[in-house]
């Protein structure tokens, strides 16, 4: 697809073009999800043939609003966040043709959901050392284990996997990556309560479910560094394009407003602080994001995320302390699974309760220090005994 | 106020042994965790146990009026025992502020019975102003109907679940007075609460009976009083759910292992529990000061109050935020038991007054006085 | 606000480069440190090399009005580079806050003259407002005296010691008006100042002769644009103190060896260094979007101008604080250079507002406003 | 003298005894301190014949007050601080005979001062790598070296000193401990300028200097136990008996209360949360001297320096911000040699720049959290390579 668009201006025609021949309003919601996929404009920065055209993923946004305007469906992206977010970038860059061919387009249009199975309760945040083992008989893998903290399993028909297939190595070289059908025999997917008194997430126990080698995504022994590349994914994914007085700021400046009777000096000057750290860290996203779209990722892309966790935190504790009395009071502790996950939805208290899980998820806030500390600012890593030694003689 | 003694007696010590052992026994976590799920059940008899068989429902009541004769001191020892295991009990409410309120009525007046039944744990009452209420803030305004019954309604009372008798205050023209009401006329409804190991209801009056316990010369100051007792005593409860969250951490520190590394042994992990342990001991002095002004009725107890509450709050805070990060994805889940210390600590950082709250009140007990406005 | 391009341009590339060249040949801490010890002779010759040689002195100024026609965003990356330098140069107080002011006449007016001047290098001025005031706060009041000269006084005032001109506000009935007044008809007294690479001094003025470059009409505004200007553009000095802090502080401890270990390897302070790293970062965003509202004279200018106030102040003095701690001993000494930057940031923190009167601002123009006075 | 007093009453009975003999009116100051000294009333808890009487450490503070209303002159204790605080201890509980006859007394009396010889400009925090060489002759060790961090060496007559007797073996087990003459031949004491313009240390150079093997405290290579022993008295001399609103924040709280016009909503909330951390403080210190007094020393001992150091850097900050234009005032950056260290004295600025030393003198608070976590928690000990090795071989 060498005669595809290279200039905002041919991508602006060859939208309208595709939209002249599906008119949103005459056109059935999943096949116009379809044809747009085929026609590569799902994620424009994907390579022709995968539902892209080979162009900067800046021009992305163009399109979304050039098809937003038109009134055309989207694909609902944040009931798939792993799998857009995770699963299609790792299987773009590690997968063969024939795996981009199966799972690519049914990911896109969400008509396959996904989820990620890396954590396990042992392991936290040291994913390399995963325990749940995947032995090769003939053609598959049997794979045994338990993995915690997958959001969505439940409805997800995939999963992105990552187990030990070699435990007489170091831990980082015993690792390979499966893509893993939720709904073979042996997975068993129960909901994992937490302090909000929901079950956002699943724990998921796997006994003796087999995995066809054809679903192996990357060489044996080469998970550890297609995982890093999912994670890495992740953490891009994050920041950007955020409003002022966006996300938990937002809620409590307009509790501020609305609320005059609940004003104090003291909840003043916190607020006044946690606004102005908002805003700045909402200028580093943006800066961050200018720099992406000229090609130059900066470094400050790691530390978004342990602002963001600070302020959401600090924020929703402060809030309650506004509240008083009323913020006493909860909404529901009943045990449900939530369709979807909403940091500043409900009440204050779930909120609050809510975000300390933004700190550990996705990259506790040690890890990411740690992170920041040795790749960016060049300090020394920590003095570490489990680099060499195999797996299976480590303490545990 | 510089001759307080601040140690434990043995008397002390000792008691605090009795009420770890039976809450060890009688309260570990997998008793409490069931009252987020409305299962109630395992609090009456832990409360009997405590309240009669240790007898610490009479701790501040004088011997010759059927207590204990104990002090403040002890009743912080209990505190922070209760604390460090959530326990789901109504000693704060009943046997502190409750009791406090009704001992500013002399002996052989009206609520004198009542009084005696609480000390013995027979009854177990409950102050009808709202759990965030600080010791100088607004109180809420019953009012007696045309047959001299208090009426009117009131949200968000602690203790109010477990008491048999609520004590009322009604704003007349001359003060405040208290009433004491059956909790059995009065409609009580349970409310959702952040923190459900000491749940609040929303309680409304509507022609109940009630004995007058305190008149309207005294009413004002002994609920105050109540108010301030239970601000000074909470700070040993926070203290207690901060040393659990500590030492927990710590413990589990110690054995968790992560990139082949006792997880404990990460620097920047042991300087934030250095920190905290530092935040922790004060907390626990402060605490402490501040029940013993109580217990000797000292002239600095309302500031010594005000500043274990403004530091004892945020500090429980604190500690139990760090077990839920420092336990990483465990301490996010309903089966370990963080989340019942995180909900207790935030809840009691509201209680009597927020620490911003108390800080205000320090401004003005200190001569410390906010700018004038512009 | 949300279309503004943060990103630097190639010129703006080449400029730093020139302007940290000869910085670093001609500025080094060595260079600075006698200013403490009263010393100032280098600073004329620096000066000179920065305002004539590269030119910086006239960037705010159109071309044809005789200046280099560039725009905000160049003033603050020359600040950026002084901050990293703690150069003791009047670029702050020159070439952008008198500048600014002056540029609020219109060409052809009292002031093109000078302002033409001072835009080639040839002349230094001063705006005779204390640094510490805020872009909304209080102005000093002179006056005229009979012969209609500027008659008073007043303290802390920043760049008065490298002017030729100072530029006085004049109160009077229609307004504020101001003044051009040669240096040398007015009482200079220097100050011992927390920093001395931007020394302070007191200024009195009797009768010394002057011209009026701005009208009573235009006055006011124009000095409030200068400030506002200035505490904008302080911003990017206070990032480049803070990235000064950071960088060397890594570069120190990457290097030093205690316990048999490199001691940037100890965890502790890599995540105090990976928070420092984030909070610097977010002070370079704030610093530099004030700037460009400020080149695009962009309806949020106030808003951004009091944000970045509001952190890069308080977050250059972290960085300096850590500095200063994370090298033990050494940065306590006279020796190492990090107490020029302690200095330094210290004070950039109270200029044109401490960051709490930032913060006030924005209560105002965010709509958060303080609780009603009880 | 077992027949000493044993009770408080006893006590006071030999105080007024004492004073009967020795009227202050009438006896000449050094005079009296001798006597004092000779009494055993110069520090109760230590022994009989080393200006003591064997008492708990916590009758001391009645003696004092006695002598004090009786008008008796004291030894100027803060003008040897070093002495009383570090090496009298260390002298006591590691000295000879004829050690402690020869030093105590003159110590105690204020005629000969001290200094400390332990910090050096490449070992900071970790002591036990110092690298001044004292490599014996006879009868003597002759010291090479440089020192910095001294305060008082010019007028000090004598110094503790640690150097390194034995390079071949592991740092910690190389060193010694001796007692140096600072008028010896080779000592020579330079000024160090700090941040505050002042020249409150001293570098010192030690350049063949010779020591007499009776003045090695301890034996040889036993230098790091004696120095531990040291720092150990040097950190429970801090702390206790402080008033309400004593140190920074009772400078701030008084100009808060005189100066309306500096007061802004900011610096209000600030100040009271600092008032309340410093009288947190305040009551920890108090718990733990009452501990102490009981002989039940607390493990938040360690906690106060931390403390301390936090609230005066905090408080100091938070003036110069309250002062705004005449914060940006400062004094005086002439080089003198202050005869007294003052941490609450002088202008605001002095104030601000003096506190940062609070953090780093001493035992850095980073090294503190190190011993709090590790001795008071049973967290483990850092990973270190340099325990084993000998010390000429450590990387530097």
């Amino acid at each position: 697809m060498s005669d595809g668009p290279t200039t905002p201006g041919e991508l602006r025609q060859r939208v309208a073009d595709f939209l002249a021949e599906h008119p949103p309003a005459g056109t059935d919601r999943l096949e116009f999800l379809r044809a747009r996929y085929d026609a590569g404009l799902a994620w424009v920065h994907f390579p022709p043939g995968s539902g892209g055209l080979g162009l900067p993923r800046s021009l992305q946004a163009q399109v979304e609003e050039e098809l937003a305007r038109a009134g055309a469906p989207d694909n609902d992206p944040r009931a798939n966040g792993i799998g857009l977010g995770m699963a299609a970038p790792t299987i773009l860059a590690f997968g063969t043709e024939e795996q981009q061919r199966r799972f690519l387009r049914p990911l896109w249009t969400g008509e396959e959901l996904w989820c990620q199975l890396f954590s396990e309760p042992g392991a936290g945040s040291d994913l390399a050392a995963v325990s749940t083992r995947a032995v090769r008989e003939g053609g598959e893998w049997i794979v045994n284990g338990q993995k915690v903290w997958t959001s969505g399993a439940h409805k997800a028909r995939f999963a992105i996997l990552v187990a030990r297939t070699d435990p007489d190595v170091a831990k980082h070289a015993g690792l390979t990556y499966f893509l893993c059908d939720m709904a073979a025999p042996g997975v068993d997917v129960r909901p994992l309560r937490q302090i909000t008194g929901e079950a956002e997430f699943n724990e998921v126990f796997l006994t003796d479910v087999h995995i066809p080698d054809d679903h192996r995504l990357g060489a044996e022994g080469e998970g550890w560094r297609v995982a890093t590349a999912t994670l890495n994914s992740e953490r891009v994914a994050i920041g950007g394009g955020a409003a002022r007085e966006g996300g938990m700021v937002g809620v409590l400046s307009r509790t501020w407003r609305q609320r005059p009777e609940l004003r104090t000096a003291d909840a003043h000057q916190r607020l006044l602080r946690l606004w102005v750290e908002a805003e700045v860290t909402r200028l580093t996203g943006k800066r961050l994001a200018q720099k992406l779209a000229v090609g130059q990722p900066g470094p400050e892309g790691a530390g978004m995320k342990l602002a963001f966790a600070r302020i959401a935190q600090e924020t929703s504790g402060l809030e309650l302390e506004l509240l008083g009395d009323e913020g006493l009071r909860y909404s529901d502790w009943t045990l449900v699974r939530p369709e979807r996950v909403d940091f500043t939805g409900r009440d204050a208290g779930y909120r609050y309760l809510r975000a300390k899980g933004n700190s550990i998820e996705g990259g506790t806030s040690e890890i990411l220090r740690n992170v920041l500390a040795e790749r960016v600012l060049g300090l020394p890593p920590e003095p570490r005994v489990d680099k060499d030694l195999p797996w299976k003689d480590l303490p545990r | 106020m510089s001759d307080l003694d601040l140690l434990p007696t043995d008397v002390e010590d000792d008691l605090r042994a009795s009420v770890r052992e039976l809450l060890a026994d009688r309260c570990p976590p997998s008793a409490v965790v069931p009252v987020y799920d409305g299962d109630r059940s395992s609090i009456a008899p832990l409360w009997r146990a405590l309240a009669t068989d240790l007898g610490l429902a009479g701790l501040l009541v004088p011997e010759e009026r059927g207590g204990a004769g104990a002090s403040a001191r002890e009743a912080a020892v209990v505190l922070e025992e209760l604390g460090r295991a959530v326990a789901p009990v109504p000693f704060l409410t009943s046997s502190v502020v409750a009791t406090t309120v009704l001992s500013a009525a002399g002996p052989g007046g009206a609520g004198a019975g009542l009084l005696a039944a609480l000390a013995a744990g027979e009854r177990t009452a409950a102050l009808l102003v709202p759990l965030g209420t600080a010791p100088g803030g607004r109180l809420p305004g019953f009012a007696v109907d045309g047959s001299g019954r208090p009426a009117g309604q009131v949200r968000g009372i602690a203790g109010a679940l477990e008491a048999d008798v609520l004590l009322v205050p009604v704003a007349g023209p001359d003060g405040t007075s208290v009433h004491a009401v059956p909790a059995g006329d009065a409609r009580i409804d349970p409310v959702i609460s952040l923190d459900m190991s000491r749940q609040l209801a929303d309680v409304v009056l509507d022609g109940a009976a009630g004995e007058r316990v305190l008149g309207a010369e005294a009413g004002d100051a002994a609920v105050r009083s109540g108010l301030e007792v239970g601000a000074a005593l909470l700070a040993s409860e926070q203290s207690g759910v901060a040393q659990w969250c500590l030492t927990t951490t710590v413990g589990y520190l110690q054995d968790r292992r992560q990139f082949g590394r006792v997880v404990g042994g990460f620097q920047a992990l042991k300087h934030r529990l250095a920190d905290l342990f530092v935040a922790v001991e004060q907390a626990a002095a402060a605490a402490r000061y501040a029940a013993v002004t109580v217990a000797e009725d000292d002239p600095d107890r309302t500031v010594a109050t005000a500043v274990a509450q403004a530091w004892c709050g945020d500090v429980a805070v604190r500690a139990a935020e760090e077990a839920v990060q420092l336990h990483g994805g465990i301490g996010m889940t309903w089966e370990h038991p963080a989340h019942l210390y995180l909900k207790r600590a935030k809840a009691d950082q509201l209680a009597f007054g927020t620490p911003g709250t108390h800080r205000a009140r320090l401004a003005d007990l200190l001569d410390l006085p906010a700018p004038a406005a512009p």
